[in-house]
C-alpha cells in the first residue's frame, strides 16, 4: 500500500545488492534508527532503560550471534549462555588485571576468548549432527558454569564468587547513567547488526546456508564443512561473547555464573526461533518478544487478579508466568513455526502487492 | 537448431582421455554397490551412464566427485591418479555435478543458489566481507555478473529473485544446472537431468546440455533414464547392471549388445 | 528547422555526452548507453556498413525486439544516406520475402538466431540478400553460411575504418538532407501485398516535434519500448521523438519480463494500443476476484468514487471538497497502489491509438489518475495528426488537429489530411501513391468521420467499408461495420467481432469471445468447459453474448445514421481469429473480406436462418504445425429495436 | 579397595535411576522422533502429584494407612500422568507433525515451562516428602569378605531394584506385547507402520502414557530420596547425556549409558574431583559423552546415520 516502486530501477549490481533495495524500506529503517537515537531518550524513563531497553538491546545482540549459528548454519547450540559467560569473565579479567585497559577493548577481547571457546566446542559439529550436537553443546554450558564457580582465578579470587566492574568510561566520558549505557549498547548493536548482515549476505553467508540446507551438495561445490561450520561457530560466539560482556559490564554491573546458566541458553534459543531462524531482523523481534513478555506478565497478572478481587501471591505470579510463557511458546511454534520474521516478510509482501491478494 | 548441433560433429570427442575410472568397487556394509567398474571419458565428449534402477549409476558419480570413497580402484583425472579425493579437491580440479533428486539450497533464491557455485573463486576474507568494502564488494558484483550470464543462458531471468522452493520442478532442475555451471567446470556430471520432466522441459534441457557441451567445450558425463535422449545426444554409453559394467560403446554398439538388451532395453521401456 | 536523425544524435552527444540515451535491462541490471557511447557505436557501425559496401539509397532490413544496437544500426544506416526498413520480428519468414525483394535489400541486421534462421530459410527466394549480421551470437557459432557475421565483427571492422579515415563518418552525415528518405515502413495492408511507406527525415521529425511541443515533452521523459520498431507508432515514440527530444528509451529484458520491467522503469511518457490497456484492466479485475472481502469492498467503493469524479479532477474541473478528500483517501488506498502495480505511477502523458477504445476501459485509467489520451494518425501521416489536449479528453473522439496539420472532409465524409509529415510515396508504387496523395498535397486517409461539437475529430469507420443496407425495413440505411464491431468489442466478454450486411437487408455477426474473461465468468458460475471451442458453444455463453448484442442494438437504434446497422443474427466462432491464419493483420485488424470468403457457409447459414451449421477449418499453431478445428456452431437471433427519434 | 567398591556400587545404583528417566526420553524419541525435553518436568509433576495425594487422601477420606494412602496416591497420580501425557500429545505434538527436530525440541521446552508452573500452582511449591517406606538405615555388605564390609544405602538399593524391575518390565512389554511390537514397527518406519494399519496417533498416545508412568516411578523414587521440589525437574539434565551416550533410539543403550555415567560421575567426583576443586559431576557426564560422540557420532547403540545423495 505504501510502496511506490516505479522508477526504482538499478543500473549497477552494487545498487541491486544493497541491504534494502527498496527506497521505502531504506527510509523506514533510517527513521527507526533516528528514533532509537533521538526519540527514545526523550520518551524513556530510568526504569524503561534499565529494565527493558538495555536488556533488550544486549539480548538482541546475543540473539543475532546465535542466529548466525543456528539459523544460518543450521548447527543447534544449547550452550549460548556459556559463551556469554566466557565473554563476560574474560572481559572482566582483562579489565581488572590489565590496568588502563579501555572498556571497549576489554569487551572485544572478551569476544575473542569466547570465539576460541566456541571453535573448540564447535569441533564436534564436524562429526555430530542435530540433537546429538545440541546435547554436546550442553557440555560447554555445564563445564563453564562449573569453571567460573569453582576456579577462583577467573573471578579474580573474589571471596563471594561474585564479580563486579565499576566506573566504565569511553574516551574519558563516563558511562554511568542509564542513557549513556543505552547509547553504549545501541552503538554495539547497530554496528554488529550491520556487520552480521554483511556476512550473511556475503559468500561466507551463502556457505553457511548451503551447509544448513544441503550439506552434501555444499561439499560437492567445494565448500569445506570444517571451514564453514567452525567459522560460523567463531563468528557466532564472538558476537555472543561481546553480548555477554555487555550483559555483565553494562546491564548487571556485578554478577555470578548463574547469570549465564542454561536458562539463558534456552531463552536465547527461544528468541531466535520465535524471532525467525535465518533472519537478522528476526533476532530483534525475538529478543523483544521474549524479554518483554515476562515483564509484561508480571505487570498484567496482578492487575488481572485485583480485577477479580483476588490478590495473587508472588509465588503464584511466578508460576503463572511460567505457564503463560510456556503456553505462548508452544502456541507460537504451532501457528508460525518460521517465526515473527516470516510474518513480517509476508506482511511486507502484502503491502507491496496491495490491493491484490498475496 | 537441431541440424546445427549435431552431436557427432568431427571435432567432438577428440580422443584425449580426461577422466579414467579404474576398477572401482564400492560397498555399503556388505552390500555391493559397484563391482570393478572401469571406463574412461574423453575430452569434450558426452558420455552417458545408463542402467536399471539400483544399477549403481548415482554411486558411480558419487565416487567420481568424492562423496563416497570406493574400497578399491582409483580415478585418473588429467593424468593424476587418486584412490581417494575430498569433494573439495574434485571441485577444485573443475568437476561439477547436478543431482538426481534436487539438492538445491531451499533457503536461498535463484541468484544465491547459483552464486554459491562461485564460492571457490571468491577469495576475500571474513573481515572484508563483514565490512563489505573494497575487494569484498567488488567480488560480489563481479561474480554476480557472471551468474547473470548463466541466468541469461538458462533463460530464467523472470525468476532470479524467487526462492527456489517456489519454482516448478523443471526450473529447479535448471537452477541446479546453473549452480554447476557457475563453477566453470571442465567436466560436468549430470545425474538424470531430465527425470520427471515433460516433453518441452526435456527438449529445453537437451538444448542446454548440448549448448554447454559446444559453447563452453565442457566434457559431460550424464546419467539418464530416457533412452531416446541418451541415444540422441551422447557419443558413448556405459551400461551398468547390479553394479557391474555390462556394456560400453557408441549408442549403436550398445543397442546391439545382447546382454544390454536383456538386462535393460529389453525389460524396461 | 530542418535536420536529420543522425545529426540530432550527434547534437545530443555534443551537448550532453554523459546523459543516458538508451537503457537495456540485461544481465539483471539496466545497462546504460550514454549519448557519447551511442555516437561512437553508430560511427563504427556506419563505417563498418560502408566497408561492407552499403551505399546511399540502399535499403537495410532491421529485424528484432527493441535492442540498443538495433537502434544504433538504424542511425548508422541513415548516417550513410541509406534507408533502414524495420520489419516485424514476430512475422513468419515468408512475410519477409516481399519487402526484401521489393526494396532490393542486400543487407540485413537482425537480433538473434531465431531471425537468422528465418532469413536463411528464405534466402533462396531473395537472391540479393548478401549479408546478414546478428546482435546476439547465442547458438550461432556453428553457422557457417556465407555473408553471415556477428554485429561485433561489423563494429570491429568499422572501428578500424573509422581509425584510419576519421573524417568519413562526419562527412557522410553532413551530406544528409532533411528531404532525404529516412525510413520505410511496410504496412501490412488488409488486402494484397504490403506497401512500403516512404518517409523522409523531414516528415518524421516535423510530426515528432509537433507532438513534443503539444505535450511539452522534455529530455527527462522515460519511455519503455516494447512494441516492434516496425510499427510506426513505436517508431515515433521511441525513435523519432526520442531523437527530437533526447529523452531516455528503455528496452525490456525479454518478452517474459515486460511487466516487471515496466514496473521498474515507471515510464513518464507511454503509448500503447487499446488491447494493452485492456490486458492491464482485465488482469486487475481478475486478480481482485480472489481478494479478501474487505479489499474488494474497498476497491469497489474507491472505484465508484473515482468513476464519478476522478476524470473531472484530472481535467482540472472543480470537485467538491468532500469528494476531493475521498479521492485523496482513495489515491492512498487504491489508485496509487494500482498505478504502481501497473507500472504507470510516473506517467505524465499516455496515449492510445490504432483502434477505438472502449469508454469504460478508457475512463478506468483516467479515473485512477493516469492521463490517458487518444490520438489520430497512421503510418502515412507519421502518426501525430490529431491529439487530445490535456483537460479536453473524451472516449469517443480522437482530438484536435495539432500544429502544421490541416484537415478537411469530403462529401462522403472521408477525412483528408495535409501536413509536412505526410509520406513521400509508396515505394515503387505510383498508382497507389496517386490514389492517396492528391496533386494539391492532400492525403486521403480512407477514414470516414466528422468534427464534433467539441471541435474534436470523431471517427466512424473506414470510408470504403461504409456500406448500404438493401431491402428490408431499413432499405438504403448506412452500414458501418467497424463502428458496430468496436461497440461490440467494448464488452469485456467479446474479443473480436465481424459484422456483415452490406447490400443485404439485415446485419449478421461473427463473435470471438474473450477466453480469459468469459472463462472467469464461467468458473464463477462453476460452468465446466474444455477449451475455447467448447466454451464458445455453451448456451449460457450465447445468452451472455446476446445480451451484449442487444445492448448495442438499443444503442444503435438511438443513432439515426446507424439504426439500420443493428444485428439480427449472430454466431460465436469455434476458433479465435488469428493473424497466422490470415484472418487478421499483424496489428490485429480483422480482414472482413477474407473472413467473409473463408466462412462463406456460416454467413449463408446465418442469412438462411438455420439454427446450426457444421464447419471445419485449417489452423496454424504457434510452433508452425498446422491442423484443423471443426465444430457444429449454433446460430442465434438477437432482438432489434425501431429507430427512436432523439430529442433534438 | 573398599571405598572404591562403595563408590562403584553407589554409582551403579544412581545410574539405574538415570536410566529410568533416560528410558522416558528413548521411548518417545523412538516412537515419534520427538526429543522430549519435558521428561524432567513430567517427573517433577508426577512426584508432586504423588506426594500431595498421599497427604490429601487420608485427610479427605479419613483413614490412616500409609500403604493404602501411597497406593491410592500412586494410582491417582498415574491417572493424572496419563492425562497429562495424552494432552501433550493431542494439544502440542500432533499439531507439529513434520516440523523440524529443533522446533519440536523447543515445543517440549515450552511444555516444560508450562508443567513446572502448572504443577507448582496445583500442588504448591514447598518441599514435600514421599514416604513409600524405603528403609533409610545403611547396611553393610560382604563384611565377611573384608574389613568393615561395604557401607551401602539400603534406600538406594531398593530404588535400584525397583528401577531395574521396571526397566525389565518395559523391555518385556516391548518384546512380547502386540502394542510393543506395533511401537517398534512405528519406530522403524512410520509410513510402513501406517500402511499396515497401525494407528499412529493411538500408538503415540500410548507411548506418552508409558513415558508418563516411567516419569511417575522415577519421580517417586527420586522424591523419596531427595524430597519433592523444583530441583527435581533437573534430573532431566542428568539424563540427557545418558540418552545420547546410549544412542537416542536404544533402550539397552539407555540402561547401560545410565550405569556408565552414574559410575563415572561418582568415581570422577571422588578420585579426580578434589584436584579440580570438586563438583565436577555437573559436567563429567557431558564431557564424557562429547568424547564418545567424537568416536561414535550416533552414540554407543544408536543406528548409524548414512546420508544418500
Amino acid at each position: 500500500m505504501l510502496y511506490r516502486e516505479n522508477g526504482q530501477f538499478k543500473t549497477s549490481y552494487a545498487a541491486d545488492q544493497q541491504i534494502f533495495p527498496i527506497a521505502q524500506d531504506r527510509i523506514g529503517i533510517l527513521l527507526l534508527v533516528a528514533f532509537a537515537i533521538v526519540g527514545v531518550p526523550l520518551l524513556a524513563d530510568e526504569y524503561l532503560f534499565r529494565a527493558i531497553l538495555i536488556p533488550f538491546l544486549i539480548l538482541s545482540l546475543a540473539a543475532i550471534g546465535l542466529n548466525i549459528l543456528v539459523g544460518y548454519c543450521g548447527q543447534i547450540s544449547l550452550g549460548t549462555g556459556a559463551f556469554m559467560a566466557v565473554g563476560a569473565y574474560a572481559a572482566y579479567n582483562f579489565f581488572v588485571r590489565v590496568d588502563g585497559m579501555p572498556v571497549i577493548v576489554a569487551i572485544l577481547l572478551g569476544g575473542v576468548c569466547s570465539t576460541l571457546a566456541g571453535v573448540v566446542f564447535g569441533i564436534p559439529s564436524l562429526r555430530i549432527k542435530g540433537l546429538y550436537l545440541a546435547v554436546a553443546t550442553l557440555a560447554a554450558q555445564f563445564f563453564f558454569d562449573w569453571a567460573f564457580l569453582r576456579i577462583n582465578w577467573f573471578t579474580n579470587n573474589s571471596s563471594s564468587g561474585t564479580v563486579s566492574v565499576a566506573d566504565l568510561s569511553l574516551f574519558g566520558i563516563k558511562i554511568d547513567g542509564p542513557l549513556g549505557k543505552y547509547y553504549f549498547c545501541l552503538g554495539f548493536v547497530l554496528v554488529f547488526a550491520l556487520l552480521a548482515k554483511n556476512l550473511v549476505r556475503g559468500h561466507i553467508g551463502r556457505e553457511w546456508m548451503a551447509m544448513r540446507d544441503m550439506d552434501v551438495a555444499a561439499s560437492v561445490i567445494g565448500i569445506r564443512p570444517v571451514y564453514a561450520k567452525l567459522s560460523a561457530f567463531a563468528v557466532s560466539s564472538f558476537i555472543v561473547g561481546v553480548a555477554g560482556a555487555l550483559w555483565g559490564f553494562v546491564h548487571l554491573g556485578s554478577w555470578e555464573p548463574a547469570a549465564f546458566n542454561i536458562d539463558r541458553s534456552f531463552q536465547l534459543l527461544f528468541m531466535v526461533i520465535i524471532g525467525g531462524l535465518g533472519s537478522i531482523m528476526g533476532s530483534f523481534f525475538g529478543a523483544a518478544f521474549i524479554s518483554v513478555l515476562p515483564i509484561f506478565l508480571s505487570l498484567v497478572l496482578p492487575a488481572l487478579g485485583n480485577l477479580f478481587g483476588v490478590t495473587i501471591g508472588t509465588a503464584l505470579i511466578a508460576h503463572t508466568e511460567l505457564m503463560v510463557f510456556g503456553g505462548l511458546i508452544v502456541f507460537f511454534l504451532i501457528v508460525e513455526p518460521h517465526g515473527l520474521a516470516r510474518l513480517w516478510s509476508i506482511g511486507k509482501e502484502k503491502m507491496r502487492l496491495w490491493p491484490f491478494p498475496h | 537448431m537441431a541440424e546445427h548441433s549435431n552431436p557427432s560433429t568431427p571435432e567432438r570427442g577428440s580422443n584425449k582421455v580426461i577422466l579414467d575410472v579404474n576398477n572401482i568397487s564400492l560397498s555399503f556394509g556388505g552390500v555391493k554397490a559397484l563391482t570393478d567398474i572401469s571406463f574412461n571419458v574423453r575430452e569434450h565428449e558426452i558420455r552417458a551412464i545408463i542402467g536399471p534402477n539400483g544399477a549403481g549409476k548415482s554411486s558411480m558419480l558419487n565416487c567420481i566427485n568424492g562423496v563416497y570413497t570406493p574400497q578399491q580402484g582409483s580415478i585418473t583425472f588429467r593424468g593424476q591418479t587418486f584412490s581417494h579425493m575430498s569433494p573439495r579437491q574434485v571441485a577444485e580440479m573443475g568437476v561439477a555435478r547436478t543431482f538426481q533428486n534436487l539438492a538445491l539450497f531451499k533457503g536461498m533464491n535463484v541468484i544465491d543458489n547459483i552464486m554459491s557455485g562461485r564460492n571457490l573463486k571468491m577469495k576475500s576474507n571474513l573481515f572484508l566481507q563483514a565490512l563489505r568494502i573494497g575487494p569484498a564488494a567488488r567480488e560480489e558484483a563481479e561474480h554476480r555478473e557472471f551468474v547473470e550470464h548463466i541466468i541469461d543462458f538458462l533463460e530464467i531471468q523472470a525468476f532470479r529473485k524467487t526462492p527456489v522452493g517456489r519454482l516448478p520442478y523443471g526450473l529447479q532442475k535448471r537452477v541446479d544446472l546453473g549452480r554447476a555451471l557457475a563453477m566453470e567446470p571442465s567436466v560436468l556430471l549430470l545425474d538424470e537431468p531430465m527425470a520427471g520432466m515433460n516433453v518441452e522441459e526435456k527438449q529445453d534441457m537437451c538444448r542446454f546440455v548440448l549448448e554447454v557441451n559446444e559453447e563452453f567445450a565442457t566434457t559431460i558425463v550424464l546419467i539418464e533414464h530416457d533412452m531416446s535422449v541418451v541415444m540422441d545426444i551422447s557419443d558413448r554409453v556405459v551400461v551398468l547392471d547390479y553394479g557391474k559394467k555390462i556394456g560400453d560403446g557408441t549408442p549403436d554398439e550398445v543397442r546391439q549388445n545382447p546382454e544390454v538388451i536383456s538386462a535393460y532395453l529389453g525389460t524396461s521401456h | 528547422m530542418l535536420t536529420t536523425f543522425p545529426r540530432l544524435m550527434l547534437d545530443h552527444a555534443k551537448a550532453r555526452p554523459d546523459a543516458a540515451a538508451l537503457r537495456e535491462k540485461s544481465f539483471g541490471i539496466w545497462q546504460t548507453t550514454t549519448w557519447a557511447q551511442l555516437a561512437t557505436l553508430v560511427r563504427h557501425l556506419a563505417c563498418g556498413l560502408a566497408e561492407a559496401g552499403l551505399r546511399r539509397d540502399d535499403h537495410v532490413v532491421v529485424v528484432g525486439d527493441n535492442r540498443p544496437r538495433l537502434y544504433a544500426t538504424m542511425l548508422a544506416v541513415q548516417s550513410l544516406g541509406a534507408v533502414p526498413i524495420p520489419l516485424y520480428q514476430d512475422a513468419a519468414s515468408t512475410e519477409f520475402v516481399f519487402p526484401i525483394n521489393n526494396a532490393d535489400v542486400g543487407f540485413a541486421v537482425v537480433e538473434n538466431q531465431e531471425q537468422v534462421d528465418k532469413l536463411l530459410e528464405i534466402r533462396a527466394q531473395c537472391p540479393l540478400l548478401g549479408r546478414i549480421w546478428f546482435d546476439d551470437p547465442r547458438g550461432l557459432r556453428k553457422y557457417d553460411e556465407p555473408g553471415l557475421a556477428s554485429l561485433d565483427a561489423l563494429i570491429e571492422s568499422g572501428a578500424a575504418r573509422a581509425a584510419h579515415d576519421p573524417g568519413f563518418f562526419d562527412a557522410e552525415v553532413a551530406k544528409l538532407q532533411a528531404a532525404d528518405v529516412a525510413t520505410m515502413f511496410f504496412t501490412s495492408g488488409t488486402t494484397g501485398n504490403p506497401k512500403g511507406v516512404v518517409h523522409t527525415h523531414g516528415s518524421l521529425l516535423d510530426r515528432a516535434r509537433a507532438g513534443a511541443k503539444f505535450d511539452k515533452l522534455t529530455a527527462h521523459e522515460e519511455v519503455l519500448a516494447y512494441m516492434p520498431l516496425a510499427w510506426v507508432g513505436q517508431n515515433t515514440f521511441s525513435y523519432a521523438q526520442w531523437l527530437a527530444c533526447g529523452y531516455i528509451v528503455n528496452c525490456p529484458e525479454s518478452a517474459a519480463t515486460i511487466t516487471i520491467d515496466l514496473k521498474e522503469v515507471g515510464p513518464t511518457y507511454y503509448f500503447a494500443p487499446p488491447r494493452i490497456f485492456e490486458g492491464l484492466l482485465t488482469s486487475v479485475m481478475i486478480r481482485m476476484e480472489d481478494a479478501s472481502r474487505v479489499k474488494k469492498w474497498l476497491f469497489h467503493t474507491c472505484m465508484a468514487v473515482a468513476r464519478r469524479v476522478g476524470p473531472a479532477r484530472l481535467d482540472g474541473k472543480p470537485v467538491a471538497l468532500l469528494d476531493r478528500i475521498k479521492l485523496a483517501l482513495g489515491d492512498w488506498a487504491i489508485y496509487g497502489p494500482l498505478r504502481n502495480s501497473m507500472g504507470l505511477s510516473r506517467v505524465r502523458v499516455a496515449y492510445t491509438a490504432g483502434e477505438a477504445i472502449g469508454p469504460d476501459l478508457f475512463t478506468f485509467f483516467r479515473s485512477i489518475g493516469i492521463n490517458l489520451k487518444q490520438l489520430y494518425g497512421s503510418t502515412e501521416t507519421a502518426v501525430l495528426v490529431c491529439l487530445q489536449p490535456d483537460n479536453a479528453v473524451f472516449a469517443d473522439t480522437v482530438g484536435v488537429p495539432i500544429d502544421g496539420v490541416e484537415i478537411k472532409l469530403t462529401a462522403t465524409g472521408e477525412i483528408l489530411v495535409k501536413s509536412a509529415g505526410l509520406l513521400k510515396e509508396y515505394y515503387k508504387n505510383p498508382v497507389a501513391t496517386a490514389e492517396v496523395l492528391s496533386k494539391d498535397g492532400w492525403y486521403h486517409t480512407g477514414d470516414a468521420g466528422f468534427i464534433d461539437a467539441t471541435g474534436q475529430l470523431k471517427i466512424i469507420d473506414r470510408a470504403k467499408d461504409i456500406g448500404r443496407i438493401m431491402g428490408g425495413p431499413n432499405d438504403g440505411a448506412m452500414f458501418a461495420p467497424k463502428y458496430v464491431e468496436n461497440k461490440l468489442k467494448f464488452f469485456p466478454h467479446i474479443k473480436e467481432a465481424v459484422v456483415f450486411g452490406d447490400k443485404r437487408s439485415t446485419v449478421c455477426a461473427f463473435i470471438n469471445i474473450d477466453v480469459e474473461a468469459v472463462g472467469n465468468w464461467a468458473e464463477r458460475r462453476n460452468l465446466p468447459y474444455a477449451g475455447y471451442t467448447d466454451l464458445a458453444q455453451k448456451p449460457e455463453v450465447y445468452a451472455l453474448i446476446r445480451e451484449c448484442i442487444e445492448k448495442v442494438n438499443a444503442d444503435l437504434a438511438g443513432d439515426n445514421l446507424l439504426v439500420g446497422s443493428q444485428i439480427h443474427r449472430f454466431l460465436i466462432l469455434h476458433k479465435e481469429l488469428d493473424a497466422d491464419d490470415g484472418e487478421m493483420t499483424r496489428t490485429r485488424k480483422v480482414k472482413r473480406g477474407y473472413i467473409n470468403e473463408k466462412y462463406q457457409v456460416l454467413v449463408e447459414a446465418l442469412y438462411d436462418g438455420l439454427s446450426e451449421q457444421f464447419i471445419a477449418t485449417a489452423v496454424k499453431f504457434e510452433d508452425g504445425r498446422s491442423g484443423s478445428v471443426s465444430a457444429t456452431l449454433k446460430l442465434d437471433d438477437a432482438k432489434t429495436f425501431p429507430a427512436m427519434k432523439k430529442a433534438a | 579397595m573398599g571405598p572404591f567398591l562403595e563408590t562403584l556400587i553407589g554409582g551403579l545404583m544412581s545410574g539405574m535411576l538415570y536410566s529410568l528417566v533416560a528410558l522416558g526420553f528413548v521411548l518417545i524419541f523412538k516412537a515419534s522422533g520427538v526429543f522430549n525435553f519435558a521428561q524432567g518436568a513430567m517427573v517433577l509433576f508426577a512426584a508432586l502429584a504423588m506426594a500431595r495425594f498421599a497427604e490429601w487422601f487420608p485427610a479427605l477420606l479419613g483413614f490412616d494407612n500409609k500403604v493404602l494412602a501411597n497406593v491410592l496416591a500412586f494410582v491417582a497420580a498415574m491417572a493424572v500422568m496419563v492425562a497429562v501425557a495424552w494432552l501433550i500429545e493431542r494439544l502440542v505434538l500432533s499439531k507439529l507433525v513434520n516440523q523440524e527436530g529443533i522446533t519440536l525440541l523447543m515445543a517440549t521446552l515450552g511444555v516444560t515451562y508450562f508443567l513446572d508452573g502448572f504443577g507448582q500452582t496445583l500442588f504448591g511449591s514447598e518441599i514435600y516428602k514421599i514416604d513409600i517406606g524405603l528403609p533409610k538405615d545403611p547396611m553393610f555388605l560382604f563384611d565377611k569378605v573384608f574389613e568393615g564390609g561395604l557401607l551401602v544405602n539400603k534406600e538406594d538399593l531398593y530404588a535400584a531394584v525397583i528401577a531395574a524391575a521396571l526397566v525389565i518390565a518395559l523391555s518385556a512389554f516391548f518384546q512380547y506385547t502386540s502394542t510393543g511390537r506395533a511401537l517398534r514397527a512405528v519406530a522403524d518406519d512410520h509410513q510402513a507402520a501406517q500402511s499396515i494399519g497401525i494407528p499412529l496417533n493411538r500408538i503415540w498416545v500410548i507411548v506418552w502414557a508409558v513415558a508418563g508412568f516411567v516419569a511417575l516411578v522415577a519421580g517417586m523414587i527420586w522424591g523419596s530420596k531427595l524430597g519433592v521440589q523444583f530441583s527435581l525437574s533437573l534430573v532431566a539434565l542428568k539424563a540427557l547425556p545418558v540418552v545420547i551416550l546410549g544412542g537416542l533410539t536404544s533402550v539397552p543403550g539407555a540402561i547401560i549409558g545410565g550405569l556408565v555415567i552414574g559410575v563415572g560421575e561418582k568415581l570422577s567426583e571422588v578420585f579426580i574431583g578434589p584436584m579440580l576443586g570438586g563438583g565436577i559431576e555437573i559436567w563429567f557426564g557431558y564431557v564424557l559423552v562429547l568424547f564418545v560422540l567424537l568416536v561414535r557420532p550416533q552414540g554407543l547403540f544408536g543406528e548409524k546415520i548414512i546420508d544418500r545423495v
